[in-house]
């Protein structure tokens, strides 16, 4: 599906070749990490100190708890939920970043957009306690608006997480986006529209499906982000929000390293099913915005 | 587009900037904060924080290897990453859904665990704390956004504009230069800034990598923050967020046009629908 | 270059010490002022014998320990730190890792004057203060001031309560109160997981724990005392109690570390030795608000004067054996995790 | 055919508002360039209305800016009668044709063409038939599901025309629609477009460079240059009384004589004394086919000469003639007659009547 | 003109090795679309040749591997007596004006046009003599500074053209390159390549749906029909003597007799009994302008009718004419001639030479 109409097949075997360099750093410290982590996972860690000899015990303590697998589905939901948000809010502000013409206008955008990254993680988490928590900003304005009687409780709680992490992941969502639109032929619009589609069906049989790649780029990233961060959950989280890198940073701590392991290779490998599944139910929509070629 | 059309499009735009810069504004407010800990509205005002920020040396240097850190492992994972994608887009081969994954997987693993275990390798093979370590864990870190960025990109790319190149007697990797990339331009700023951004803010990893001795600008922070409860952090994060406005509006500047927006915008005076005036 | 570590230091008496160049890094708590004593320490040290040079390893034991474990287990010969501060259960579980050596009392002339509960009958290091643990409480929105450990689970406090992320001190507490105990923290366990409710955040950062006590977003939290005047000098609304059942006692040992070379170990036994002199210990004591190890320490009036430094409070210290929690630790780790965090 | 180009001709003039009307429509781009300038035309209904001119003189533009695709940067364009100017594309009742096809990649060549009926939403079936006959129309039967990129340049085009037909707009534009396919499709196309036409009495405006085509085709042709509107007329009308040389030249091949009337009916011309109808003019055009290669002079322009150039036409050929007087014309020679075959160098007369001459006024 | 085409025609056949050659040449498309069907094909050096067929019959494809933008499924491609096969698009001596253009959105006009030379390293300066004389041979001075989005369709092409013609290859390969052109700039533009041809003497291969354009410019043409070469000839040859129905109808417009012959020199054909010259074939074909109308029977071939359907074509007019043997015959009479305007329903008699008809064989 991926090598484009009228490519010459001939320098087909050069693939490898142009994988060397990305390979050759991934070799040299991830896998080479990896392993390491890998032979963790066999270590025995009883009673707070390493015993000699190899087990795979963490395996089955892990696969056993159900309580990690309460974590599993906080941390999956977590994914979702966010990726589903970033894909709604990225997309419309892609666009219309896209659409609008003035220099000024669109580089603030993507200041504001921008911004955020540049800020400690500590700090953001900072913003938004003040933000949203109880006595923060919002709840204030609504008490003096008498709208609510008590605080609404928006910090420590999912809702918070999703919040911040919608707000930091945005980018990854918005500028794969863009930059797919950037090589949309606007002709192709025009000529919707002259068939008769409104905007908004412009969008969804035209705009839409010819830049799906874009999409399916961001929700990868923002959900494989998800998944894994840890500060936004811990910080926001208060404790109520218990995803598996918040446990691996726990443990590490902890010196359980052998667990870490396990629990790191099991994300891993939920990451990459979820995002496998994603890309195969949407091979078909990609393979033909592909027709392009 | 209708006039009722472009007021969506700005309405959607506004709100996301008052999303994304609602938080960023409180912390700056708050790095004037009179009083060491977070409240709203802030007992007071004061410059403490900056004065302290000021007194803290090794920020600066801490910002410098940051800086430097990120443009080396943000230059190697665009280069290695385009040729990567190159080779999942362009080329049939075994193995490469696999490749697909490993790819991805950096981004994944939590950044603590990838840390902790380059710690004990970095420690074995005697070259923990060099600067050059970090640049190759943080290249790594970055690769799959780069990866996935341009790739995704890559795939709309039109072949018969190559082929023309070929035909006008380029070879293959001239004409992907001279006629891909172009079409490529705005992934790879796109890939270039998140790339680096990641780089520059990472810290689950970094704290075990980096020597405590000459840490970066966010495992400074974090070290910081470990010793003092107070908005210098905020103060620190204030300048940076000023800095990159500068920036910004410096290529506004230069560029005559529109700095970074230029890089990513369609080529001008590109047909639009009617209608789409300014926002 | 010496000839491997020796589980002992050689006990040849103080005076003498290796004339060529030696290099010995320090761990430095990562936190408040701690670090302030120790490098002035060490500025003094190496301006009295050129041929040492003292590093500073300034880490959280978070972060640091593990990193020192995990240098231990590839390269056992060439420790990340040869010597420091570490906290009391640091210091358990590096004795369960083999971390530390024995520490010659009879070679450092200091030791006689240290509080016989800051000396350790297995020798692995010696305490130079101690921190305790009790209530923190936000002045403007609690009163009157709580005063007992049953307060953190007193109804009229319910969902104001904070805590650390992975904090078993209450549990301890509430398994004695319970019938239970440091061997038997089951009970503990079981009344936190009824009375979960109270708590109305976890924080992992310190300044989220200052702001979330000071901004009220959780008045009410267990910490220590050394932190909490740190927060209050900063201007927080805070304030510290020790609670009338007695505030737990936390020690911070000054350890040496194992795959020191000899050459090493003889510094560091004299650094030791000479920073639990009264001039060094009671700059220490100021610094991190700790009762000083050595008893000819002089405490400035405004310390003495602190509720944490009164006759009655120090007399109603509890300690706890750390080794327990040392072991413990990881499982305590989880429980929390399951049990608490869950409900609340 | 000619007869009902005549029928509905008239029927167009009869009906009360024309169809599509441009008013002092100008076009400037954000570069500046004036693309089209002041162009004023009123287009009946049901009429099949051509524009010819030279690439780049402003036809794509003039279409663009009445599918609503473009914006006039002044002028105002009705359609029955509406100002259209605030209407947004989708909402006028006109298709386009693009030159450069514009057809949707990522839908196959079915999909491409019932796009717009399922904007219309019409039932499946009838989509499915409708989109049938527009493949058999442009004889693509079978293609259906083909991608776009797996189509020849002119199969390409066919579903571009297909894809505009199918909607039955009031006004259908068509921009060179038939510009890159070969005689005998273009032909049939012709026939079929014409015949859609008479049947759903749609207007179409038409833009072509093939002269053949818009003679063929046409009730009324406007010829455009830089931007502005030289002549509109019908046919017959523009081939036979040109009013300019631009005309003249532009529409077929003609011979040119730049002169002025010296006595009535008398034009004079580098040299050469012509015999004209009586009136005034610049210039005089003979087309090549009025040029005669004769014997003796039984004509009343006759003049010596040699044959300079022999281009085969197939049906024809054509002869460069060097007069004696020196400047050069051009006659074209139907081969089947016995003609007898000249060669370069051969001397000869050639001759014209005196009104198969046309005097044109700039 | 004429006399030059034979010259070269000659100078081409004298050339030792041909300059392209095709053998056995077949392209099957991955979805199994049997797009060109063992073709073979030698093109002399400074050769003009015409490739012309329906749309989808092929052309483009064959183009597109002569370049090597496209691997032959099966048979050899030479160039110059050297095989193509292995040899990847940007080592062969050819530069091929694309269908599609595939000119470069991201560079302006200049640019494009420049792209060839620079690979090249030429200094500066002359890039920039050559591409401002490109520019203003395809008459688009002035307008280097574009981008290309900012031309008009024609414009393009004409971009297009630069681009290629600057790089001066040993074969020049041209698909539809002046497809969407006014006549009066393709007549220019087709001097213009034919000059260029012969100074540099450069191979051309010229795939065109304009059969006056082949005729009128090659050497040779090969008509093509479903992916295989019908008929390779020179374009009188081809006119006057097609070997097949599908020859003789695609290129030019045709009376088609289908019968057998019934004696020496009689052929019958749906009743009609036709004079014709000795030898043998399963059909008849009289050019319409062969075909004329007549007054008295002073021909070998005359039938009675009546005008059934009247053209007018500007130099000529149309008529289609209704025997009353039942079947129509198509006549194409100039209008320059003191011709009777006929109207439809006019009793006419039309006739023709024996030796107007061409026997075709299959
Ligand atoms: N990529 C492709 N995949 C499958 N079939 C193709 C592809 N490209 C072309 N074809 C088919 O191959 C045949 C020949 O295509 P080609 O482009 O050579 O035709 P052509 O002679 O150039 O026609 P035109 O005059 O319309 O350009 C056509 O039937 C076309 O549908
Ligand atoms: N987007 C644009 N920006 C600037 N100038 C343009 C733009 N589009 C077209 N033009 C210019 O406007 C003029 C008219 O363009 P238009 O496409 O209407 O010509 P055309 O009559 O369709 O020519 P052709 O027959 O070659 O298609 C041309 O000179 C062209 O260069
Ligand atoms: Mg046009
Ligand atoms: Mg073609």
């Amino acid at each position: 599906m991926r090598a484009p109409a009228r490519r010459p097949a001939r320098w087909r075997p050069a693939g490898y070749l142009f994988l060397l360099p990305a390979l050759s750093v991934l070799v040299l410290f991830f896998l080479a990490a990896m392993a390491v982590l890998l032979s963790f996972s066999f270590e025995r860690f009883v009673g707070g100190r390493f015993l000699p000899g190899t087990t795979t015990g963490n395996f089955t303590t892990f696969l056993g708890g159900h309580y990690y697998w309460n974590v599993i589905a906080t941390t999956v939901k977590l994914g979702a939920v966010t990726t589903l948000l970033c894909a709604l809010i990225g997309y419309p502000t892609a666009y219309a970043l896209n659409a609008i013409r003035r220099p000024l206008v669109r580089n603030l955008c993507y200041f504001a957009l921008f911004a955020p990254l540049l800020t400690s993680v500590i700090v953001r988490s900072y913003g938004w306690s003040l933000l949203l928590g109880d006595h923060g900003f919002i709840n204030q304005v609504l008490l003096s608006l008498h709208t609510v009687r008590t605080p609404v409780p928006m910090l420590y709680e999912f809702s918070g997480v999703v919040i911040a992490l919608v707000h930091i992941l945005l980018p990854f969502m918005v500028f794969p986006v863009v930059s797919v639109l950037g090589q949309l032929d606007p002709v192709l619009e025009l000529a919707s529209a002259d068939l008769g589609a409104s905007r908004l069906q412009t969008f969804l049989r035209v705009t839409l499906p010819l830049t799906v790649q874009g999409l399916v780029v961001g929700c990868e990233l923002v959900f494989a982000l998800s998944i894994s961060a840890f500060a936004t959950p811990s910080l926001l989280g208060g404790g109520r929000v218990q995803v598996l890198p918040a446990l691996i940073y726990n443990e590490v701590g902890g010196l359980n390293w052998p667990l870490a392991a396990v629990e790191s290779y099991a994300l891993l490998v939920l990451a990459l099913a979820v995002i496998g599944i994603f890309t195969l139910l949407l091979r078909g929509p990609v393979a033909r915005s592909r027709g392009a070629t | 587009m209708t006039s009722s059309g472009h007021r969506v499009l700005g309405l959607v735009l506004g709100a996301v900037a008052v999303f994304m810069l609602a938080p960023i504004a409180i912390v700056v407010v708050n790095s004037f904060n009179s009083v060491p800990y977070g409240a709203w509205p802030p007992p007071g005002y004061s410059l403490r924080w900056y004065v302290n920020l000021s007194q803290q040396t090794d920020f600066a240097d801490a910002a410098v290897r940051s800086l430097v850190v990120g443009a080396v492992a943000t230059a190697l994972a665009l280069v290695a990453g385009t040729l990567a994608s190159l080779a999942l887009i362009r080329f049939r081969f075994p193995g490469k859904a696999a490749i697909n994954g490993l790819l991805l997987a950096p981004m994944i693993v939590p950044r603590v665990a990838i840390g902790m275990a380059a710690f004990t390798l970095f420690v074995r093979v005697h070259v923990y704390g060099t600067l050059w370590t970090l640049m190759i864990a943080h290249t790594a870190l970055i690769l799959p956004f780069a990866v996935t960025i341009i790739s995704g990109a890559l795939l709309r790319v039109r072949p018969e504009l190559e082929q023309a190149a070929q035909d006008l007697g380029a070879s293959p990797a001239r004409a992907f230069l001279t006629v891909a990339l172009p079409q490529l331009r705005r992934a790879l700023v796109a890939a270039a800034v998140l790339s680096f951004v990641v780089s520059f803010d990472e810290v689950d990893a970094s704290i075990f990598m980096v020597s405590q001795a000459d840490p970066t600008l966010p495992v400074a922070m974090y070290n910081y923050m470990q010793k003092y409860q107070d908005p210098t952090l905020a103060a620190l994060s204030t300048i940076l967020v000023a800095a990159t406005l500068l920036l910004a509006v410096l290529l506004l500047r230069s560029f005559g046009v529109s700095g970074f927006a230029e890089m990513v915008e369609r080529p001008r005076g590109q047909p639009v629908i009617p209608g789409e005036a300014d926002v | 270059g010496g000839t491997g570590a020796s589980r002992t230091v050689s006990s040849s008496s103080g005076g003498k010490l290796p004339k060529g160049p030696v290099t010995v890094t320090m761990f430095v708590f990562l936190g408040g002022d701690l670090g302030k004593m120790p490098k002035a320490f060490a500025q003094d040290y190496m301006s009295r014998h050129p041929n040492v040079k003292i590093e500073i390893y300034e880490d959280s034991n978070t972060v640091g320990y593990p990193k020192m474990l995990a240098a231990k287990q590839t390269t056992p010969n060439q420790p990340l730190v040869n010597f420091g501060f570490f906290n009391a259960q640091t210091t358990a579980q590096g004795i369960l890792d083999g971390m530390w050596n024995r520490l010659d009392y009879n070679a450092m002339p200091n030791v006689k004057d240290v509080l016989p509960i800051f000396r350790r009958d297995d020798r692995y290091g010696i305490g130079i203060g101690s921190d305790q643990l009790g209530l923190v409480y936000n002045t403007r929105l609690i009163s009157p001031a709580p005063t007992s450990w049953t307060d953190l689970w007193d109804p009229k406090y319910r969902g104001k309560v904070t805590f650390f992320d992975y904090y078993w001190y209450p549990v301890y507490i509430a398994a004695k109160m319970n019938g239970g105990g440091l061997q038997n923290m089951q009970p503990g366990w079981d009344f936190w997981k009824a009375h979960a409710k109270q708590i109305r955040t976890i924080v992992t950062s310190n300044p989220q724990y200052l702001d979330v006590l000071s901004n009220g977003t959780a008045p009410l939290t267990s910490y220590f005392n050394g932190t909490a005047l740190q927060w209050k000098g900063g201007g927080a609304p805070l304030e510290y109690v020790p609670p009338r059942e007695g505030a737990i006692s936390v020690p911070v040992y000054l350890q040496s570390v194992q795959g020191n070379t000899s050459d090493q170990n003889e510094v560091v036994t004299d650094i030791i030795n000479q920073m639990l002199s009264p001039k060094w210990n009671q700059q220490w004591a100021v610094t991190s608000v700790e009762v000083p190890a050595n008893q000819k320490v002089q405490l400035p009036d405004t310390m003495r004067s602190l509720p944490a430094f009164q006759r009655s409070t120090v007399e109603k210290l509890q300690t706890v054996d750390w080794t327990v929690v040392a072991r413990n630790n990881a499982d305590w780790r989880q429980k929390w995790d399951q049990d608490i965090k869950a409900n609340i | 055919m000619a007869s009902d180009v005549v029928e509905r001709r008239e029927a167009a003039e009869a009906a009360a508002a024309p169809d599509a009307e441009l008013v002092g429509v100008t076009k400037v781009y954000d570069d500046g360039t004036l693309a089209v300038d002041d162009v004023t035309l009123r287009v009946a209904r049901g009429e099949f209305f051509a524009i010819l001119g030279p690439s780049g003189c402003g036809k794509s533009t003039t279409l663009r800016m009445i599918a609503g695709l473009e914006r006039p940067t002044r002028g105002e364009i009705y359609i029955r009668g509406e100002p259209m100017n605030r209407r947004p594309a989708h909402r006028r009742p006109t298709n386009m044709v693009f030159q450069q096809l514009a057809l949707f990649p990522h839908l196959d060549v079915a999909q491409n063409i019932a796009y717009g009926l399922r904007l219309k939403r019409l039932p499946g079936h009838e989509v499915r038939r409708r989109v049938d006959e527009a493949l058999d129309l442009v004889q693509l039967t079978g293609l259906g599901t083909r991608r776009i990129h797996q189509l020849s340049g002119g199969q390409q085009q066919r579903v571009a025309i297909a894809r505009a037909l199918v909607v039955e707009p009031a006004v259908l534009l068509l921009d060179e629609p038939l510009g890159s396919l070969d005689l005998k499709l273009r032909l049939q196309l012709q026939e079929a477009l014409g015949a859609i036409q008479r049947r759903t009495s749609t207007t179409f405006v038409y833009v072509t460079h093939d002269q053949g085509e818009a003679l063929r085709m046409s009730d009324r042709i406007a010829i455009m240059n830089r931007g502005r509107v030289v002549q509109v007329g019908r046919p017959a009308e523009l081939y036979e009384a040109p009013r300019t040389r631009f005309a003249a030249t532009f529409l077929g091949d003609t011979n040119l004589f730049d002169g002025r009337v010296v006595a009535q009916g008398m034009f004079e011309s580098e040299g050469l004394r012509l015999r004209v109808p009586p009136g005034s003019g610049v210039a005089v055009s003979v087309r090549p086919e009025q040029v005669r290669i004769v014997d003796g002079d039984g004509l009343p322009n006759t003049f010596g000469g040699h044959v300079d150039e022999v281009v085969y036409l197939g049906s024809h050929t054509r002869y460069v003639v060097a007069l004696d007087a020196g400047r050069k014309v051009t006659t074209l020679e139907p081969n089947g007659r016995p003609s007898r075959h000249l060669a370069k160098g051969d001397r000869v007369t050639v001759g014209w009547e005196i009104d198969a001459q046309v005097l044109l006024q700039e």
